[in-house]
């Protein structure tokens, strides 16, 4: 047993999906078969995930703990280790730490109505959690999906949208940004929050998750709000900057709270009580 | 002489010439002083100006927190003067956004209020009194007894120095020339300075941040002063403001505040001899 | 003992030094294999960082090599370079690297001749003055081999 | 085993090995910087790795063992960081590169006898003879002698294993007392405390921040401030294979850096905020968590700022505009 915190384990990539021009979701395997029996995670937690020789970034786990012997992550090339992952091919050894921080509480979502919101790159995050959901469907009463983007080359997981579409025991429905359609684009065009708004599910048994760009969370919070949704119901990921993922190295916190430890799930009563510094 | 600083502060601010005034003012450490920004003028009288005055005030006219106020009008030593001249050299800063008090010492060590406004007075000034303090046949002393010592010398000697480094950065952050809103020390795309505080990365940082600064520096000496490390910073500036004054005709910064930057632009007469 | 191989890095820019080198080969003549050539647009795009990381990744000793005055591709981006290099050479001789570490050349795309002979030359200088162990030393303790 | 001491051999006093006691230099008010490095050193290994293409080696994954280390000559303020670090680097799980140097040291602490314009332990509810950190605290008495206090049980052993190295003697007069009447009075923290929480946007951070340049200074200096990079940095090829570290790198919250999302996205983008996070970490956040301030009092900030910033002045303009607020409310 290592005493080394900072030691990741070795994952091989085993396969790489390509969502969009510059988003891949990578699915991993532990090296070591003793690691992989060992590793559990619930839905919401998050990893270190690292290129060596690149260094470390902070993502949450894509896929749901209802599949085990693989973890996926969807990764956007945006800096010096995601440009990596973003190239990395099958076979390649990537490092991962985790999982890390809290989680969605889906158990207590149980004979509830389960809404998930969700925007561009958002949706990584709350994939994990309807997977969870929906691996699981009996449990739950209605699921609903709502899911944006800016453009329809934008959206993610594009294969599990159609699935989804075609269950009946899911309501999905994908939006992109006016000016973001395609000619041949079936689904609807306009902002997600004003989607829910015109969807308006009932808030009374519910659970909403919304994730995605600040300025959307912060208009479907309203719009939530307005449907009868209490701030306890609603939850979302925060995904401050961090190196470490173990409260130490200092900097995801908001006020004394460390995202990295007290979250990444927060509900929107929580968001609320929050300064403005995610 | 310090009325008349202060009264010249509050002309400026009661006309509206200026939206603010940089300056000093006594610091909470006895002896002290610390760098004041004031926008009203009964605040005037806080400004100071002694030997204890030290910071290169030029450092603030590029900063977004004091653009944000206005026009600047800055309480400016030869040395700040020179180092906003090379701003708007470099067109980091309008000339027509700074105005300046400009304040000398004396030879025998007396503050004083300049009489000079304009940048074409201002410059005319520097040029007819204030030599380049960084180019003094005194303080190259130290230069060139470095120069003297053998390679591995200098190496051992400048290891010592840049071991101390704890990346901190004070360095760049006082110095009114480093203005670069992302640092290539910041940047890890290459990575081309490593940010870790070892040897490497510390020699690469410190030969950087010279460089950089090559026909830019105005002799300040503010990185030196500010370095919690004491690493003797001005030794490389000097080298550096000696070679390319003995390069390139004279060259020295801050005596112009138009025209070509030293390393913007070339002559066909440059140095060629250390080609093969 | 088996006698001290440099390793060199060349930075050399495409139109000149690089056809240059070239032209060395297709001529078949033979030189020193110490060199790693490095290809760049321009000797004005030759970033000083590029000398100090060769030196950082193990390198003995630079080369830097490009249009000879006058004739660069680009009107003047070897005139800039030759501005920057007068001043940065004399800060690395400073620093204590040694000036032959570092040589600066002119070789044109019809010089094949001359460029063997330089990296004869610069491998010779190299091999005169040894394994950099100055920087080897700094590349060890920030590699962790010093603890190792 | 390593001794590390108070030295002055350049023109300031830093400390550093030393292999005879009259290297040492007890003499200064305080050292340039703090003992945190030796414990929480600016760069450190975190791990080696060495790959060729997809095949991945860990190497040295485990902490080293670390130098068994005296630190003698510490003053009480960079003593006390110490079980303040301790907090962090073990709450939750346990930073075992910080906490197996931890205790291979042990920090032998001179009391003061004197202070300069910046020294401030006392208005943090420090003194310039607390134990916090210490095992064994010297103090000086008036022969040129010092009187041991042990602080711990390791100091206690300390005493225990060089007996004749000590006498017993009466309880000495303090020699604390001059310098105590140069200190400052004792800041209302909780007071600090309260302001801070109800100001998290207020025009104070601003104007309290105009000056500050941005530099890390005032926290790598700092003897409690502990944030840190993560970061790879490639090295040359060994056997064929590229080798390179994972290193933990001192990392300021001044910097605008610290906080940038890939996104670009910065929740603290000027400035004010990263000015007002320094001293909410300190005096609010770490507190709340912790139950300990991050701060020791021991001036480095302000001796050191390279723009004459003055904590004690923010600490004292906050504590006095809180009792303001008291008064206020009690009318």
């Amino acid at each position: 047993m290592t005493t080394n915190i900072y030691k990741p384990s070795l994952m091989t990539v085993t396969a790489v999906t390509e969502e969009s021009a510059d988003v891949r979701t990578l699915r991993l395997e532990f090296c070591d078969a003793r690691e992989r029996d060992a590793f559990s995670f619930r839905a919401g937690q998050f990893g270190e995930f690292s290129f060596f020789g690149e260094g470390e970034c902070t993502l949450c786990i894509a896929s749901p703990p209802t599949r085990r012997g693989y973890i996926e992550c969807t990764v956007r090339k945006s800096g010096r280790v995601t440009a990596a992952l973003t190239n990395a091919e099958p076979g390649d050894v990537i490092g991962f730490r985790g999982p890390y921080g809290n989680a969605f509480p889906v158990d207590t979502w149980q004979a509830r109505d389960v809404l998930f919101i969700a925007g561009g790159i958002g949706l990584a995050p709350v994939r994990c959690a309807i997977w969870n959901v929906l691996d699981l469907r009996h449990r739950y009463e209605s699921v609903t999906i709502i899911y944006g983007a800016r453009t329809v080359g934008d959206l993610i997981y594009r294969r599990e949208l159609e699935q989804w579409a075609e269950r009946s025991d899911v309501r999905l429905v994908v939006t992109v940004d006016p000016g973001g359609e395609t000619p041949d684009w079936r689904g609807r065009v306009g902002l997600v929050p004003s989607l829910l708004k015109e969807l308006s599910p009932a808030g009374g048994n519910a659970a909403a998750v919304a994730c995605g760009p600040p300025i959307m969370i912060k208009f479907t919070l309203f719009a939530l709000h307005e449907l009868g949704f209490t701030p306890e119901q609603v939850y979302t990921t925060l995904e401050n900057r961090m190196k470490c993922g173990l409260g130490k190295c200092g900097r995801c916190n908001i006020g004394s709270l460390y995202v990295c430890k007290d979250g990444p799930v927060f509900t929107a009563a929580q968001l609320a009580a929050m300064h403005d510094e995610y | 002489m310090i009325d008349q600083l202060r009264q010249r502060a509050r002309e400026l601010l009661t006309t509206g010439e200026a939206a603010c005034i940089i300056g000093y003012a006594d610091a909470s450490v006895p002896g002290k002083a610390t760098p004041i920004v004031i926008t009203r003028a009964e605040d005037a009288d806080r400004l100071v100006f002694h030997a204890a005055c030290c910071n290169n005030l030029a450092a603030y006219l590029t900063r977004p927190e004091i653009r944000k106020l206005g026009t600047v009008a800055m309480v400016a030593k030869p040395a700040d003067v020179r180092a906003a001249f090379v701003l708007m050299q470099e067109n980091q800063v309008r000339p027509d956004d700074v105005k300046f008090i400009a304040v000398d010492v004396t030879p025998a060590g007396e503050c004083t209020l300049l009489a000079q406004r304009t940048r074409e007075e201002l410059l005319d000034y520097l040029v007819k009194n204030v030599p380049p303090a960084e180019l003094a046949d005194d303080a190259l002393k130290d230069v060139a007894a470095l120069e003297e010592q053998k390679d591995g010398e200098r190496w051992h000697y400048w290891q010592q120095q840049f071991s101390r480094c704890i990346r901190c950065y004070a360095c760049r952050q006082v110095c009114p020339l480093c203005y670069c809103s992302r640092c290539v020390a910041d940047k890890n795309r290459p990575q081309w300075i490593e940010t870790s505080a070892h040897g490497r990365g510390n020699l690469a940082w410190n030969i950087t941040r010279a460089f950089h600064l090559a026909g830019r520096c105005v002799g300040c000496g503010e990185c030196e002063r500010a370095c919690p490390a004491g690493i003797p910073l001005m030794k490389l500036n000097r080298k550096l403001a000696k070679d390319v004054r003995d390069s390139f005709g004279g060259h020295a910064a801050g005596y112009a505040f138009s025209g070509e930057q030293l390393f913007a632009g070339y002559s066909p007469s440059d140095p060629n001899d250390f080609f093969e | 003992m088996a006698e001290f191989e440099p390793k060199i890095a060349a930075f050399v820019c495409t139109w000149c030094t690089y056809a240059g080198a070239d032209l060395a080969g297709t001529s078949r003549l033979q030189y020193a294999s110490n060199v790693r050539v490095i290809k760049l647009p321009c000797t004005g795009r030759i970033d000083f960082h590029f000398i100090i990381k060769a030196f950082e990744r193990g390198a003995d000793a630079v080369l830097v090599s490009g249009c000879h005055p006058g004739d660069c591709h680009y009107t003047a981006g070897n005139y800039h370079a030759r501005r920057r290099w007068t001043v940065f050479r004399k800060l690395l001789e400073f620093a204590g690297i040694e000036p032959d570490r570092v040589t600066f050349a002119w070789v044109s795309a019809a010089e094949g001749a001359k460029w063997a002979s330089l990296v004869n030359e610069v491998t010779e200088k190299a091999r005169k003055l040894g394994p950099f162990t100055r920087y080897q030393r700094l590349n060890e303790i920030a590699e962790g081999e010093a603890e190792r | 085993m390593r001794v590390v001491a108070p030295v002055s051999r350049t023109a300031f006093t830093e400390f550093a090995e030393i292999v005879a006691l009259d290297e040492a230099d007890f003499s200064q008010v305080n050292t340039r910087s703090s003992i945190k490095q030796f414990l929480f050193p600016a760069t450190e290994p975190i791990l080696s790795y060495s790959l060729e293409q997809s095949n991945v080696k860990l190497e040295c994954e485990e902490p080293p063992e670390p130098r068994k280390t005296v630190i003698i000559g510490s003053r009480p303020c960079d003593a006390a960081s110490l079980p303040i670090l301790d907090k962090l680097f073990s709450w939750d799980c346990e930073d075992r590169f910080y906490l197996n140097r931890r205790s291979a040291t042990v920090v032998i602490s001179i009391a003061c006898t004197d202070c300069d314009d910046c020294c401030f332990c006392t208005a943090i509810g420090l003194g310039p003879d607390s134990k916090q950190g210490s095992d064994l605290l010297l103090v000086p008495g008036e022969s040129g002698c010092y009187n041991a206090e042990p602080c711990t049980e390791r100091g206690a052993e300390l005493v225990k294993q060089h007996e004749k190295l000590f006498t017993q003697s009466a309880a000495p007069a303090s020699v604390c007392k001059a310098v105590l009447e140069k200190l400052p009075k004792p800041l209302n923290l909780d007071r600090i405390a309260n302001w801070l929480r109800g100001h998290f946007y207020d025009d104070f951070w601003q104007a309290a921040s105009l000056k500050c340049v941005g530099c890390g200074c005032c926290t790598f200096l700092c003897p409690t401030c502990h944030c840190f990079d993560i970061t790879d940095e490639h090295g040359r090829y060994r056997d064929g294979r590229r080798a390179g570290l994972r290193r933990k790198n001192w990392d300021s919250c001044q910097f605008a850096q610290f906080t940038l999302h890939a996104s670009g996205h910065n929740p603290r983008p000027d400035r004010a905020s990263r000015w007002r996070q320094r001293m909410m970490h300190k005096f609010l956040y770490y507190p709340e968590r912790f139950g300990s301030r991050l701060c020791t009092g021991c001036g480095r900030c302000v001796r050191s700022c390279p723009v004459q910033m003055d904590i004690r002045d923010q600490l004292k303009a906050i504590e006095s505009a809180q009792a303001d607020d008291d008064q206020h409310l009690q009318a």
